[in-house]
């Protein structure tokens, strides 16, 4: 693997997709994407394969590529890649996202399909450029250029009050964004007064970071905590998320809900724990709090959710909630469980909307408070979902338990307190996961009266087939795999 | 006393141009093509004369009251440039609206040579004179659809607070005057040296200055007149307001701003003071901007709001300068940014044929997504440009404006600036939100994508994205511009 | 491998079970049941030859401690400890194995008979296949997260055989409950888990429960493992979902309610005995608790009508006969009791289904009667149900029943209430048992007439399964406990001639309950009114599952609708409000402009004249 | 004996200068506003001059010369801009010029 | 009395007085004419400095050209007298002005008081003026060496506002005209 081949090659094929994307014809646009996506994604598996199914951290340490390419130099400022154990991850699945996300179908396949290829190869190109940043200020760049195809995607393909969402989404999250970019500049100044000249590379920030006094540090980590808990999002900073992940079309909120969110996971992990230990150390007990209330908080939220997606959506805060609980817990292993959960999590809450929008494809108008009963209709859907549901709800032997146990233990020694809090979020998700897919799937049709019978669109009137269900299969088969051989993702601990 | 005008070659080939401009223009008097031409050539010469002698040695000419640096030379390439832009981005305008007079061109060019020369004034009563010679143009170019009431209240409005406050200029510069004994910026530096410290009359009269030119970049408490001329001038005019004469009252006031010699410890304390001016005045600027420009409906209006805002980004970088003199290359690059992103506006604007010359309402860009794709992607890149977002230069203009006022120690203002920033995004994408999102409004204006202004436009837009991306290109050299103090 | 082989088997049948079930349309025809019957029997069988031929192979290994460990991967990395996936038998995993292959072989044979007519019983195979597959990972299970993998995957499969008849709601909504209840207990094993592995650094299920702890994390450690056992074997106070549980098919209620999965708190406490027994406080609890719940359950099944409840809230009373076993350090005793209760209820239970069979879906007790004629074969295995639960020497039951009592009576744990308490839960046993008997068994047939002419015996593949548990219901208390536990003392207080004693008080007891029964029923055969003399599980419904949505509710209104997004919403007005405000200064009056900016010179300047950056005094 | 001391003429001067001030603020005709203008550049003017008295320096006699010019300039635009106005309004009142406003 | 203070006196007073009339007198006419008072007065108050250049420039520029400019807009205008439309402030406007540049004049004068004291940092006193050739003499000398640029500058400002004030004048756009 040569080292800055394999990141170039990261960051250029996405962005050659979104102009190639401008040549393809109309019809095929959707043949294209997935075509695409899936030679990406076999692409960025190959090239980083050995860091990936590497044994041993000092394996991964070896393994790790970085590559510095001055941006401007005049400013000291660098593209640093970095391509290491834990950004693999994110790239990885950031890249399956994609895949999951381009197989939907609906309007956007429809208006302007050459657009939302190329807003969708855009993203991943500014998902992968903001996962493999090691220089804050790229890091930013390319953290902001996420919201430009977020957007335009919600804007023109989105449905209902898509502006109004889509304005509190975005202003939310550039509010915590850009207080994140203060605290950079003060950090790259108080570099440059230290007299190391101006630098926004990570391990110079760290440097500059840690030589902060503890009042000082704490204002600056906030700037950086409110950018990603808003992104993530943790509880109070979650007001933009549920009208967005309803109003935006599939797969937005495919891309927001499996891998949006983890940016914040991983903006925590890459930057804020080794910038502020002191900080959150001194201030666990808050933090946890903070995201054990997010577990608890969004759940009971999703309980009385009435629409498929809102319950999603909210599902998705409490299942990050968990992830934030691994963060926080300041431990190696934590970490390392995040990362675990978090991929967990974007396999589900992927698979569950794809899932949801298939099933919207064949009933429009599904409210939670009546039962659709449409199991029997089609059993291997639902199956499928069912599958995704258990996922969601961290049954042994998925991912999303290896990884909500492992946080749950390494948060355990720091607040037992809200461990457990946390822990009742296990109990209440199978009481909303399980009514969703109960009043989706089971009881008897037709009892709800809104005229169930005969809405499907003529071309969703099948169960699952296809490509759809290989996709789906082999999605179930990560979350399994996954969740028996951890140890990929443990090798840092 | 033998005069070397070498150094002045930019400013004579301008003097020149105008002179020969007139002269053709009186010449042909049946047709504006060849005003138009002479005005192209004459711009270009100037850019090309002053880009080319950026690196000559900076000189001090006519006693010190002119100085020929590189600052002012990259200024004068900037004005010149941006005039190049504005003569071919707005000329349909001019001759759909039927304003295509040479007159235009004619005042066009003394207002550029009145910025240029004001950004090189060294003596505040040579200053004086310059910003007049800029300002006069501008008045009448604000009321250059005679027939229109509304240019020409914005006309009169402009000159009867511009002229109080030139009057106001001149008080503070007699204050000073009074305390140094002289009107020059160098003789007033040599003298703060040895001062030991202001008297009350400098305090006084430095506030008086400064405050005058806070007005002609309208920054709060001096910013009422910008919405209500923006709005009622040409379009074009507006644009010329919004990049060459800020660009150019704001560098000067730069100089202003670097009076004494801050370093000295015996002005601390005024440095301190002056401090607080310029951060009461940058905050109030980005509050009341960013506040008041998500109300508006018309959008030439809100650009006035938008360009307030502006000022008090400038001013953040301006209270970096003066800790850091070497920090002008943020205010550089923010102008830079920012008149390239508002002749992107502008020149967009006068594309629209919205009724009358009452601007363009919101409701008039409502679906042109469907209408016009490439306009509607021309206007994201600007508008995004302006909210800051990454990979346009607007992003690299607050990176830098930011950075230069965090090094000055005015963490809180920037933190205050980030909301305002937040709060003015809002404003700048929701005509992008009404494009995209909206079916097009029944009485929405009809957008003119047939002219050549789209030239422009596509080159602004070029610009921004390009130095958004690849900012080295033009940093590298800004970086190294020093202000003479 | 030979575990991994007898583990994997059923998982084996629940893939091509599965595989079926997808396969075949909706609808129409469906695999016939002897084949995917016969698929998932034959798997459960192989399960259950394998289970012998280990248990063959453990006795004969010898030596202390006996087991057979495999460990297949490495599942979960702790720093330095790894948490494997893998299967260890030992002797109290014997004795589980056994009875969970061997029960679970015949209930599959059983329901090939049962389910012949359901067109989803390739699913409902899958399902069963599923059970046992996790409850074999619970009982075999190295660690804990292994354990806990069985734990939760018994409590889908059990979630998905209640519900299997999912186009009915009410059957789904029983089914979720028994999922929520379960994952309240659920999340103690977690707590425990954590709590163990802070305390011991191991969670290897074994290490664990012989490691020492401090007196206040055993005792933390043994509540919350107490708390997992409760939600899983239906204690107090979260029984209330298993005699609802009762919505999914009857062969589903013998294996998974009554058989093996409830008993599964039982080998839990049993597998972490020392740990938990180290706490008195915990061990009181348990103890406390499970008689409670024999008594208050046994109580509620005197008030059923359904025959099904009846046994189902007689499971929830013999669970708290084995908890009060295990409460007095008797675990052995309490491991005892899971085997001969396996056995008699799951043949009262199929029992009960062939006589549901036999009628169509009737299951009120008071409309059946006489049934002694009509069903001989149900009838005479499940007398001997009958009479193993009673405890009725020779019966199984006896021999359990009657340790258990003993044990309660004079372990250094145990106390006269407590003896007390369990001796008249053993007489309402036998009265509410007898009560079913003598009214679904004896006196005049009270069926409908369409009833009356569709009975009829069920075939031998559902009676055949009968017989061998009636055998093994006779037969199966009299080689004793299955295993020893020995490691906890017993401190004998009363006098050795207690044993006797308790022996003929408690037959007493049972002749007792039955005799008033049959003096009761055999005449008066009026319908009952089902009785709920505690509602607990009003309560529960009030206050848990109404108030879960009502504190949703109000998080929604109060905190989300009103603070967060009000909050959201107040920021966006007061931006707005503030920018219309200073819109306002805009009159268009350059003159007013003018004012104002006069106003801010002679602000600063009067500032500076007044010196109040405090230098330059004029 | 008070003698006549350069520095009373910036009484003189500041006082004229804010009487100009403040007739831009209050009166509404146009003309007498650009009168009022003409009033503040002189009270500018004469602290120029006594100022140069004070310093014994020539260059505010100079500085007065050049606003004179541009004063001269300045009045000139401003009356065509009054012109223009009155074209369209038919007024010089002040009151009448507020449509820009918000 | 020293006759310089009472020459002072008299033109500061008529000075002050005049252009409280300009500010204060309804008809532009009469605000006209009190202006014209002022400048004059203020040419006697340059007289009293020495500053005869000064003196003299002032009334030619001012009175004799920017005064004749404003008298023929008004009676271009037909502003000669005073009308009704024009509206006086509020009284709490006026008020609140008058306060503000009230306040502003006391605090300036104050700052300007505190100047009384300056140590000239030239040596050109009336003597060293009279030595050099007088007032114009030196004036212009300065004027075509220091001030030169200023000097040149002023020929743009004039061409600019030539050129704009023939903009404005022009007659109404004729149909046709524009465009190239």
């Amino acid at each position: 693997m040569e080292s800055s081949s394999s990141l170039s090659f990261l960051l250029t094929v996405p962005l050659m997709g979104a102009l190639i994307s401008l040549l393809v014809p109309k019809a095929s646009q959707r043949l294209y994407a997935i075509f695409g996506s899936v030679l990406f994604l076999g692409l960025t598996v190959y090239e980083t394969a050995s860091l990936l199914f590497c044994k041993s951290a000092e394996e991964a340490a070896r393994l790790a590529i970085e590559h510095r390419l001055d941006w401007v130099p005049d400013l000291g400022l660098s593209l640093s890649l970095r391509l290491d154990s834990v950004s693999v991850w994110f790239v990885v699945l950031n890249a399956l996202v994609a895949v999951l996300a381009f197989s939907t179908r609906g309007i956007w396949y429809r208006k302007s399909p050459g657009l939302f290829t190329g807003l969708g190869f855009f993203l991943l190109f500014a998902l992968n450029a903001a996962f493999l940043s090691n220089d804050l200020i790229a890091f930013y760049l390319a953290y902001e250029s996420v919201f430009i195809p977020m957007i335009f995607m919600v804007g023109i393909w989105g449905v209902r009050q898509k502006a109004a969402s889509v304005f509190r989404f975005f202003l939310m999250s550039f509010f915590g964004s850009i207080l994140m970019l203060v605290s950079i500049f003060y950090l790259v100044r108080e570099g440059a007064v230290s007299g190391a000249g101006y630098s926004s590379h990570l391990s110079d920030l760290i440097r500059v970071a840690s030589g902060l006094g503890p009042e000082r540090s704490a204002w600056v980590f906030l700037g950086f905590f409110l950018a990603f808990a808003i992104k993530v999002p943790l509880v109070p900073f979650h007001g933009w998320l549920k009208d967005v992940y309803t109003n935006a079309p599939v797969p937005a909120t495919i891309w927001m809900s499996a891998i949006l969110s983890k940016l914040g996971v991983f903006g925590m992990i890459r930057f804020v724990v080794p910038m502020f230990q002191g900080v959150i150390l001194e201030h666990q007990a808050v933090l946890l709090s903070l995201a054990a209330i997010s577990v608890v908080y969004a759940a009971f939220l999703a309980i009385r959710s009435s629409s498929p997606k809102t319950l999603l959506a909210y599902s998705s805060i409490s299942h990050l909630g968990f992830v934030m609980m691994g963060v926080f817990s300041m431990k190696q292993a934590g970490a390392s469980a995040a990362i675990l959960l978090s991929a967990g999590h974007t396999l589900a809450s992927g698979l569950l909307f794809f899932l949801l929008a298939q099933v919207e494809e064949r009933q429009e108008g599904l409210d939670l408070n009546t039962a659709h009963g449409l199991a029997g209709r089609y059993p291997v859907l639902f199956t499928t979902m069912f599958l995704a549901v258990l996922a969601s709800v961290s049954l042994p032997g998925t991912m999303n338990f290896a990884g909500e146990f492992l946080v749950l233990l390494e948060a355990y020694p720091s607040s037992a307190l809200w461990t457990a809090v946390a822990g009742a979020g296990v109990v209440l998700g199978a009481v909303y996961m399980l009514r969703f897919y109960q009043q989706l799937g089971l009881g008897s049709p037709g009892s709800s009266g809104n005229g169930a019978s005969g809405s499907a669109e003529a071309a969703g009137t099948g169960d699952l087939s296809g490509l759809d269900l290989i996709l789906v299969i082999g999605l179930m088969g990560m979350i399994l795999a996954g969740g028996f051989q951890t140890a990929i993702f443990l090798k840092g601990n | 006393m033998t005069l070397d005008l070498v150094p002045l070659t930019p400013w004579l080939v301008l003097c020149a141009g105008i002179l020969i401009t007139m002269m053709v223009s009186v010449v042909r008097v049946e047709t504006r093509r060849p005003a138009q031409v002479f005005t192209l050539l004459t711009l270009a010469a100037t850019l090309i004369s002053a880009l080319s002698s950026v690196a000559a040695e900076p000189v001090t000419l006519f006693g010190g009251a002119f100085e020929a640096s590189a600052l002012t030379r990259v200024t004068l390439a900037l004005l010149s440039g941006l005039g190049i832009l504005f003569v071919v981005g707005t000329s349909d305008y001019l001759t759909r609206e039927k304003l295509h007079y040479s007159d235009y061109y004619h005042l066009l060019l003394i207002l550029i040579l009145g910025a240029g020369v004001l950004v090189s004034s060294r003596d505040l009563v040579a200053a004086f004179i310059a910003l007049e010679v800029m300002s006069l143009p501008a008045y009448t170019l604000a009321g250059f659809r005679r027939n229109d009431s509304r240019s020409n209240e914005a006309a009169i409005k402009y000159f009867i607070l511009g002229g109080a406050i030139g009057a106001v200029f001149l008080l503070g510069t007699s204050f000073l005057f009074g305390s140094t004994g002289s009107t020059n910026l160098g003789a007033i530096q040599a003298w703060s040296r040895s001062s030991g410290g202001p008297d009350a009359l400098f305090r006084v009269g430095q506030v008086l200055v400064i405050a005058s030119f806070l007005f002609k970049v309208a920054a709060a408490p001096f910013h009422f007149w910008k919405p209500d001329v923006y709005e009622g001038a040409p379009v074009p005019v507006t644009g010329i307001m919004a990049t060459i004469v800020t660009s150019g009252a704001f560098l000067f006031l730069v100089r202003l701003a670097h009076l004494p010699e801050w370093s000295d410890p015996a002005w601390a304390q005024n440095l301190a003071e002056m401090k607080l001016v310029f951060r009461l005045a940058a905050g109030a600027s980005l509050v009341i901007g960013s506040a008041v420009m998500i109300t508006q409906k018309n959008l030439k209006r809100m650009m006035a709001y938008s360009s307030i805002t502006h000022s008090g980004y400038l001013l953040l970088g301006l209270l970096g300068t003066l800790e850091h003199p070497e920090q002008i290359q943020s205010v550089l690059v923010y102008l830079v940014g920012y008149s390239l992103m508002s002749t992107g506006v502008f020149v967009l604007l006068s594309l629209s044929q919205a009724p009358g010359d009452s601007g363009v309402e919101l409701v008039d860009v409502t679906g042109l997504m469907k209408r016009s794709p490439a306009l509607t992607f021309l206007w994201a890149v600007f508008l995004f440009s302006m909210a800051g977002m990454p990979l346009t230069i607007g992003f690299f203009a607050k990176y830098f404006v930011f950075l230069s006022s965090i090094s000055g120690g005015e963490v809180a203002l920037v933190v205050l600036a980030a909301l305002c920033t937040v709060v003015s995004a809002y404003a700048y994408l929701r005509p992008v939100a009404l494009m995209v999102m909206r079916e097009a409004d029944p009485g929405a204006a009809v957008w003119d994508a047939r002219y050549k202004s789209q030239i422009v436009v596509v080159l602004a837009a070029a610009a921004v994205l390009f130095l958004g991306t690849m900012p080295n290109a033009m940093i590298h050299y800004l970086k190294w511009i020093p202000l003479i103090r | 491998m030979l575990i991994t082989l007898l583990v994997f088997l059923p998982l084996f049948g629940f893939l091509v079970n599965g595989a079926i079930a997808l396969g075949s349309k909706a609808d129409s025809k469906h695999p016939p049941a002897v084949l995917t019957g016969a698929i998932a029997t034959l798997a459960m069988a192989g399960s259950f030859v394998l289970a012998l031929v280990l248990n063959a192979k453990l006795r004969a290994l010898g030596g202390e401690p006996m087991a057979i460990e495999e460990s297949l991967f490495s599942w979960i990395r702790l720093g330095t400890h790894s948490v494997d996936f893998g299967f260890r038998f030992d002797r109290l995993s014997a004795a589980f194995t056994l009875v969970i292959t061997g029960v679970g072989s015949l209930i599959h044979l059983y329901s090939i008979g049962y389910m012949s007519h359901d067109s989803g019983v390739a699913r409902y195979f899958a399902y069963l296949n599923l059970f046992c597959f996790m409850m074999l990972n619970l009982v075999l299970g190295q660690t804990l997260p292994h354990v806990f993998l069985g734990w939760e995957g018994v409590g889908l499969a059990s979630y998905l055989l209640i519900g299997f008849w999912f186009r009915d709601g009410e059957k789904v909504r029983a089914g979720q409950k028994a999922f929520v209840m379960n994952r309240i207990g659920d999340l103690g094993f977690l707590l425990a888990m954590f709590v163990g592995f802070h305390a011991v650094g191991t969670l290897d299920a074994v290490a664990l429960g012989q490691s020492v702890m401090a007196p206040k994390l055993a005792m933390l450690f043994g509540v919350l493992i107490f708390l997992a056992c409760t939600g899983k074997s239906a204690q107090l106070p979260l029984f209330t979902w298993l005699p609802d549980a009762m919505a999914g098919p009857t062969p589903v209620s013998a294996l998974i309610h009554a058989a093996t999965m409830v008993t599964s708190g039982v080998y839990l406490l049993a597998r972490l005995q020392p740990v938990i027994a180290g706490s008195p406080a915990t061990i009181a609890l348990i103890g406390g608790v499970g008689a409670a719940t024999a008594l208050i359950a046994a109580i509620l099944a005197c008030f059923q009508s359904d025959i099904k409840k009846i046994l189902a809230y007689s499971t929830i009373s013999q669970l708290g006969f084995m908890f009060a076993a295990c409460g007095v350090g008797a675990f052995e005793s309490g491991v005892f009791h899971v085997m001969t209760h396996a056995f008699f209820k799951a043949l009262l239970f199929l029992g009960a289904g062939s006589v549901i069979h036999a009628l169509s879906g009737n299951q009120d007790i008071f409309r059946m009667g006489g049934l002694r004629k009509s069903l001989p074969f149900t009838f005479w295995t499940f007398s001997a149900g009958w009479a193993a639960i009673l405890g009725l020497p020779p019966f199984s039951g006896f021999f359990s029943k009657d340790e258990i009592i003993h044990d309660a009576l004079v372990s250094r744990h145990g106390s006269l209430v407590l003896s007390g308490v369990l001796l008249f839960s053993a007489l309402l046993t036998a009265f509410y048992m007898t009560r079913l008997y003598v009214l679904v068994f004896f006196g005049d047939s009270r069926l409908s007439a369409k009833e009356k002419a569709h009975v009829h015996e069920s075939p031998f593949v559902m009676t055949i399964p009968l017989m061998v548990l009636a055998g093994a219901s006779l037969a199966g208390g009299w080689f004793g406990a299955p295993v020893e536990l020995a490691s906890y003392e017993k401190a004998v207080r009363a006098p050795a001639s207690a044993h006797t004693l308790v022996m003929v008080l408690s037959v007493a007891a049972a002749l007792i309950g039955a005799f008033v029964a049959r003096a009761r029923y055999s005449r008066n055969t009026d319908s009952e009114p089902v009785l709920d003399p505690f509602r607990i599980d009003r309560f529960y419904g009030q206050v848990f599952g109404r108030g879960v949505y009502r504190l949703s509710d109000a998080i929604g209104r109060v905190l989300e609708e009103t603070l967060v997004q009000g909050f959201l919403r107040g920021t966006a007005a007061i931006v707005d409000l503030s920018g219309n405000l200073i819109r306002t200064v805009q009159t268009g009056s350059a003159q007013t402009y003018l004012l104002m900016m006069v106003l801010a010179v002679a602000a600063v300047v009067s500032w500076i004249f007044f010196g109040v950056t405090g230098y330059g005094k004029f | 004996m008070i003698a006549f001391e350069p520095w009373m003429m910036l009484v003189v001067s500041v006082l004229i200068f804010c009487i100009g001030l403040f007739g831009l603020i209050v009166r509404k005709n146009l003309l007498v506003m650009l009168m009022c203008v003409e009033l503040m550049l002189n009270g500018a003017n004469l602290s120029f001059v006594a100022f140069s008295k004070m310093h014994q320096l020539i260059e505010g006699h100079l500085s007065v010369l050049f606003v004179m010019t541009v004063a001269a300039a300045e009045s000139a635009v401003g009356l065509g801009l009054v012109i223009a106005l009155f074209r369209t309004l038919r007024t010089v009142d002040s009151d009448q010029i507020q449509l820009l406003r918000d | 009395m020293d006759y310089r203070l009472l020459a002072f006196f008299i033109f500061s007073t008529i000075a002050v007085l005049g252009s409280l009339m300009v500010v204060l007198k309804k008809n532009p006419v009469a605000s006209a004419f009190s202006l014209v008072i002022v400048f004059f007065s203020f040419a006697g108050l340059y007289a009293l400095m020495a500053a005869h250049l000064v003196a003299a420039l002032q009334i030619l520029v001012y009175t004799g050209a920017i005064m004749v400019l404003f008298v023929f807009v008004i009676m271009l205008l037909n502003q000669d007298n005073p009308v009704e439309d024009l509206r006086a402030s509020s009284g709490v406007f006026k008020g609140f002005a008058a306060l503000c540049t009230g306040a502003l004049a006391y605090f300036l004068i104050r700052v300007a008081l505190l100047a009384r004291e300056v140590t000239p940092r030239g040596s050109l006193n009336d003597e060293k003026i009279e030595e050099l050739g007088g007032n114009v003499r030196v004036i212009s000398e300065s004027l075509f060496s220091d001030h030169l640029f200023q000097f040149e500058l002023t020929s743009f400002l004039l061409l600019g506002a030539i050129v704009g004030t023939i903009a404005l004048a022009k007659r109404k756009t004729v149909k046709g005209e524009a465009g190239t």
